[in-house]
């Protein structure tokens, strides 16, 4: 029984890990319609300031309160990606709304940069992060154990859910954004400035991004190709929900965990990335707009 | 006819551009070169003589090759300061191999071909040395491979400096069914190093009286160990034997101690974490867990000292040596001594001359064994500390000879 | 006589929104119908539904009162012969105008059949026949992207032309045309009809005027009445709806 | 006209010489390019004239070279186990190896292994209106699937090692330098047969309905064009040639994994034809050899930092040549006949020159 309720319980929690790092996209391309191949890089770079965090605590903070460096962390990687993502729609992705595909490429261009980046400014190696003490350890129920580490990312997850929410329906700037993405020249005829929504939009994604990246530290590697081991997981999360369709987003991600845990129970760790993408793959040949669409897909 | 006309009218200039892109094709493709003779052969000309180096600079691998390349880069400026080899300088052309089993064999042809170098150290993947066994065989070259791995092979233009399973694996099962307990979990990350070698250690496991609690596998690169943490804890094992690359082993060791597992609950014995990815996985979560390897940083002996301290004092302080990055300095040092003794830097001499070679190595002393050209190394077992070093609780005593094909082991018999 | 096309009482919803709410149109060999209403009343979706674009949630498109074609695909239609002109140009910008028109002859359109097509002297001769008819003799080498709106809109008929339709479907021919391409475009509008049923939306009231015979007026999803011109401008409930409507706008 | 045709028979032809003025290092690295601009032709093929970016060709051109690397591997064997299924712990042939051991069906199914992958793919993905950006994504997730599964059927693929260590292919040794040269010969032709397939459906009606699918899919559908057909068709083709480049690959370079089948190496071969330029098939070809050219430059003179030299080049090409080389040096040939039609001074001699 233990095993039921703890294999239930990792599907969520690959779920709500899954979700941070979809989040981001489902605003740069789900909203947007971005296609931004460097968005694993901007996780990498959260997972790389929180640990540069990490480095500035040991040195010049009391011991005593190293353990909160993490809380500083959190909206610094948010700050760090949403500050690259800031200077890539700037220089790069308001030039190509209008070619996708072409944006595609310049971002996968962007993101090998910014890996060699990496590697030159924190070595080949991976950099070790030490979790905060407080995180340590798990909640025992009923011979189940529940890692604080993933409650808090469930928990996480969750924030940036809501928050996003807030922003994006009950803000003005929120809905300025919404509303761009809507109708874009609907929206700039209303006096809505476009390209202050695009740089803010694009921005907010790639912070969501870094906060993803910091998440991960706690549970895995931190070096320069851990955007490499995400970033396919993650479009195929925002597809799989629906383009546009931020609840869809959590879906996808929740279904995808689960699917994903269930499979690796029963049979292997590959064969059940196997099964999770032909699952997809398949999926999508019946419902082209994803479980959820806000807007059906225009042909043309 | 419209058509056809606005194709090919749209492309009048294309055939000008096509002898560019030729010329191109034919430059760019090799750097600033002198057109080579057709064979190659050593180029014993001149004051030099050219060996490469040929490890993944970029891409996954650099994680752990940049780090051989710069061993093996000290040894050749040690070599060259003492004198060198046959009164000639070393001049090392390094090559990036890019996490890239095709660029691997294509540099190592350029290596051989263009640069004719005498020998040739790289490689860290099986892949990458399968892929450019054929390259070495066919050109005749010398390729010194500085890591462990799943045997099996034992290529007449390739010496391994590293260890083979019955000097690493074989002798770490072993150990713990002694010490630790006779139930095994197998977990690896999903190539042939682990497949290979976990087939060897359930035959070890059945014939020594050990028991297989489960045996999994999870793609490289995979990070997420909840799933298979809880088929862990359903079989209860009382070992985990550990052949997990690279990234995977931080998300491993983080998550199995999330979940409640420490090592006094079970014991986790790895055979690719070597000082350098202690510290990238933290030491806090890896204490008291056990590595199987020929040489710790720690080993005591007066040439580990050295080859330390010279490390730290090239790279700096905080860099760590290892055991690929030790077999990686011998392999430039075996190969010099067999030089010197063969008096040419022909391959063939070098080959013939290589058995019985011998090295005072940081390790201990290697041996290059003639028959397989595998060299003789001390098995260690190392328990992890609070500094990121190991403390070793078990060594072999004397250099163990190697035996690639498991031939002197009768349990092995039907595995090849 | 018998009609060539019939709708029957077609429904068509987008998430939940009825844009029809159940249409009858019946329309009859060598007849123009124009389809007038005011915007939403779901003209464009019923020209939609008819060529294939939009799927009808109900009800039934039925050609020579023989075949359904609610289901078929869009090229399926086509081969019927019923052809569409969209209301924004939908010519191939970069094509020139001449391989625009042979792309659009009546021709097999298996993709073996058209590996192995070539031109032969009598599709030439159609295709220089119909440079001349729309005017573009002169533009025939120009990328169709380069010409001018009203010469995009006159290729865009030439090539509904080109198919020899039963049925053409013209959404908006005169938008941004001028006084004199109006006028001419009506003129080709009623030659046409000579050899097929030609239906129109449109909304100049104008052009309208001058060259409708039978006119069908929708609302809100459904049709309000047919009838001539002069008719429609006598019926009270269109004033309300549409006219009186449109009087006010103006 | 005559001219341009000529211009090609030189390039061709040039190629075909290689081996006169090539040491056989440089013509070996020569004729893996070739091959690379297979693939490059076929991506030009979708990409460029249809309008579909595909980012899973990987796949096409690893099974096709995989389908010929168990000749291979067989043929080394000897009537034996392969090696690697050896120390896998196989114990007889699977059985859906053995026709491979028949060189004629192994060479057939490279060809049409991928192009009936390609064709089931893009039926279902092309019949559901799947397109544009959502097509190139799930052909990633393809490729992720390929891979993975690759990797974990080591006993029957050779794992990440993949199959390597060939000796000889319909009994000639692959080692012989003769034999390379042979086999450079039969790239460069085949890779201008295909490109003179290639130009002939481009220039065919067919040819510029898959210029109207890529400017407007919907539009064709108005013309009575069934546009699933005509990119199932281009797809599948397409999927054929990387296979093709896949054999010639494996027969020329003695190594598949994959590795070269993943997500990396499929956007790399975007990149060849968008550096080329999108929409010329000889500049998917150039494109295809300058920038593994340029790879092999950068990675020898600056191997730490030629990842970098990658990346700028994405972005660049995107952003500044979205017609890539061909393209540039089309406008720049059109500006200057414009000056020089402005100015009145056309040179008869010049212009024949460009």
């Amino acid at each position: 029984m233990a095993v039921v309720f703890t294999q239930l319980f990792n599907g969520i929690s690959l779920g709500s890990i899954l979700l941070l790092i979809a989040l981001g996209l489902a605003i740069t391309f789900g909203l947007m319609n971005v296609i931004n191949m460097a968005h694993g890089e901007f996780i990498m770079a959260g997972a790389y300031t929180t640990y540069v965090v990490q480095q500035a605590f040991s040195h010049y903070v009391p011991a005593a309160l190293f353990d909160y460096y993490y809380i500083a962390a959190i909206p610094l990687s948010f700050l760090i990606g949403a500050l690259l993502g800031f200077i890539l729609e700037k220089t790069l992705i308001r030039f190509l709304y209008h070619r996708p595909l072409d944006s595609l490429l310049a971002t996968w261009g962007v993101s090998l940069i910014l890996q060699q980046a990496a590697r030159s400014i924190f070595g080949a190696p991976n950099v070790a992060v030490t979790a905060p003490s407080w995180l340590d350890g798990g909640l025992t129920i009923a011979g189940a154990v529940f890692p604080y580490k993933r409650l808090f990312i469930i928990a996480l997850a969750a924030v940036c859910m809501i928050a996003l929410y807030l922003y994006l329906d009950k803000t003005a700037a929120g809905r300025k954004m919404r509303a761009v993405t809507l109708n874009r020249s609907m929206a700039s005829s209303l006096g809505v400035s476009t390209k202050k929504v695009d740089a803010a939009a694009f921005a907010i994604g790639s912070g969501l991004a870094g906060i993803a990246g910091c998440a991960l530290t706690i549970l895995g590697p931190i070096g320069s190709t851990i955007g490499m081991y995400y970033i396919v997981d993650a479009f195929m999360i925002v597809i799989l929900g629906g383009i546009g369709s931020l609840v869809g987003t959590v879906f996808g991600a929740l279904s995808i965990g689960m699917l994903g845990t269930v499979a690796e129970f029963w049979t292997g760790a590959s064969m059940a990335k196997v099964i999770v993408f032909a699952a997809i793959i398949a999926f999508l040949q019946f419902k082209p707009a994803g479980l959820l669409s806000a807007r059906t897909r225009s042909l043309e | 006819m419209t058509g056809i006309k606005k194709f090919w009218g749209r492309q009048t200039i294309i055939a000008a551009v096509s002898a560019a892109a030729l010329a191109l094709s034919g430059c760019a493709a090799s750097s600033a070169l002198n057109e080579g003779e057709e064979k190659p052969a050593a180029d014993t000309g001149g004051d030099t003589v050219k060996v490469g180096v040929l490890h993944s600079l970029s891409g996954t691998m650099a994680i752990s090759e940049v780090s051989l390349r710069d061993a093996e880069l000290m040894a050749i400026e040690e070599i060259n300061a003492d004198g060198g080899v046959l009164g000639k300088q070393i001049e090392p052309i390094v090559e990036d191999g890019a996490s890239d089993w095709p660029t691997f064999a294509e540099k190592a042809k350029k290596l051989l071909q263009k640069d004719e170098a005498a020998a040739v150290f790289g490689g860290w993947t099986s892949a990458s040395r399968k892929a450019m066994l054929p390259v070495f065989e066919q050109n005749n070259g010398l390729l010194w491979y500085p890591v462990q791995y799943e045997g099996m092979e034992s290529s007449p233009n390739i010496f391994y400096t590293g260890a083979t399973t019955n000097q690493q694996i074989v002798p770490s099962v072993t150990w713990l069914l002694e010490n630790k307990g006779k139930s095994f979990f197998l977990i690896g990350s999903d190539y042939v190093f682990p497949r290979t070698a976990n087939k060897e250690i359930k035959a070890q496991l059945e014939a020594e009286g050990g028991t297989l609690a489960g045996e999994e596998y999870t793609p490289l690169g995979h990070t997420d160990y909840s799933t298979l943490i809880s088929k862990i804890k359903e079989k209860k094992p009382e070992v985990i034997y550990n052949t997990l690359n690279g990234d995977s082993n931080v998300a491993f060791f983080k998550q199995l101690k999330d979940a409640g597992i420490t090592a006094d609950d079970i014991t986790v014995l790895s055979v690719s974490i070597a000082e350098e990815e202690i510290r990238g996985i933290g030491t806090d979560i890896l204490t008291g867990h056990y590595a199987a390897w020929n040489y710790f940083q720690t080993t005591d002996t007066p040439e580990n000292e050295k080859f330390v301290a010279s490390y730290k004092e090239a790279y700096g302080d905080d860099r760590v040596t290892g055991d690929p990055i030790e077999a990686a300095y011998n392999a430039v040092y075996l190969w010099a001594a067999a030089v010197e003794k063969a008096g040419s830097f022909e391959v063939d001499a070098v080959k013939a001359a290589a058995g019985g070679i011998e090295f005072k190595a940081p390790g201990g002393t290697v041996t290059i064994d003639g028959d397989n050209q595998h060299t003789y190394k001390t098995a260690r077992i190392g328990e992890i500390q609070a500094d990121g070093q190991f403390k070793e609780v078990w060594n072999s005593g004397e250099p163990v000879k190697p035996d690639p094909y498991l031939e002197t082991y009768p349990w092995a018999e039907g595995l090849n | 006589m018998q009609p060539i096309l019939s709708c029957r009482d077609v429904k068509v919803s987008f998430n939940g929104f009825q844009a029809l709410q159940g249409v009858d149109l019946t329309v009859y060999p060598q007849e123009v119908r124009f389809l007038i209403g005011p915007n939403g009343a779901g003209k464009t979706t019923l020209l939609d539904v008819i060529c294939g674009k939009t799927k009808a949630s109900d009800g039934e498109v039925v050609y020579r009162e023989t075949e359904n074609i609610r289901r078929l695909q869009e090229h399926q239609i086509v081969h019927l012969g019923i052809t569409r002109k969209f209301q924004a140009p939908s010519i191939f910008a970069n094509l020139t105008v001449w391989e625009n028109l042979e792309l659009s002859l009546k021709q097999k359109r298996s993709l073996w059949a058209v590996m192995r097509a070539r031109l032969i002297k009598e599709d030439k001769e159609k295709m220089e026949a119909m440079l001349g008819r729309i005017g573009l003799a002169h533009q025939r080498h120009q990328q169709a992207g380069m010409l001018a709106h009203g010469q995009k809109q006159w290729l865009e008929i030439g090539m509904q032309l080109m198919q020899e339709p039963e049925i053409l479907l013209l959404d908006e021919p005169i938008a941004g045309m001028s006084e004199t391409e109006r006028y001419k475009t009506g003129e080709l509008i009623h030659e046409i009809s000579q050899n097929c049923s030609v239906l129109i939306v449109e909304h100049d009231m104008e052009f309208v005027r001058n060259f409708s015979k039978q006119v069908t007026v929708m609302h809100e999803g459904r049709v309000l009445c047919e009838g001539t011109m002069a008719e429609i401008q006598q019926n009270e409930q269109v004033a309300e709806v549409y006219l009186g409507r449109r009087e006010s706008a103006c | 006209m005559d001219k341009k045709k000529l211009g090609y028979w030189l390039f061709f032809i040039a190629l075909f010489l290689g081996p006169l003025y090539l040491t056989e290092f440089r013509l070996a690295l020569l004729g893996k390019f070739l091959c690379f601009a297979l693939v490059a032709l076929g991506i030009c093929l979708i990409w460029g004239y249809t309008g579909i970016l595909s980012l899973g060709h990987g796949v096409y051109f690893g099974l096709g070279a995989y389908c010929t690397a168990m000749y291979l591997k067989l043929e080394a064997a000897g009537g034996g186990l392969p090696d690697f299924m050896e120390w896998s712990g196989v114990t007889g042939i699977p059985a859906f190896w053995r026709p491979f051991a028949n060189p004629a069906f192994a060479l057939g199914a490279s060809l049409l292994v991928p192009a009936l992958l390609a064709a089931v793919l893009g039926f279902l993905t092309f019949k559901n209106r799947i397109k544009g950006v959502y097509f190139s994504l799930i052909s990633q997730a393809v490729v992720v699937v390929f891979v993975t599964l690759f990797v974990a059927k080591q006993d029957w693929t050779g794992g990440t090692n993949g199959l390597t260590n060939f000796t000889t292919f319909l009994g000639f040794s692959l080692a012989s330098p003769l034999v390379q040269i042979a086999l450079y010969l039969i790239t460069v032709l085949i890779l201008g047969a295909s490109f003179a397939l290639a130009a002939a459906l481009t220039k065919s009606r067919a040819g510029r309905v898959l210029s109207a699918v890529r400017d407007g899919e919907n539009r064709v559908r108005f013309l009575g064009f069934n546009p699933t057909s005509y990119k199932v068709f281009v797809y599948s083709l397409s999927a054929a040639l990387a296979g093709l480049a896949g054999t010639l690959f494996v027969l020329q370079v003695g190594l598949i994994s994959p590795a070269m089948m993943g997500i990396i190496p499929s956007i790399e071969m975007v990149l060849w034809v968008a550096v080329g330029g999108r929409h010329s098939l000889i500049g998917a070809i150039l494109g295809a050899v300058i920038v593994n050219s340029a790879k092999s430059f950068f990675s020898e003179s600056y191997p730490d930092i030629w990842s970098i030299f990658l990346g700028l080049l994405f972005i660049i090409v995107v952003m500044f040549l979205p017609n890539g080389l061909v393209g540039a040096i089309e406008s720049w040939k059109k500006s200057r006949k414009k000056s020089r039609q402005k100015g009145g001074t056309a040179d008869a001699a010049d212009s024949v020159v460009s």
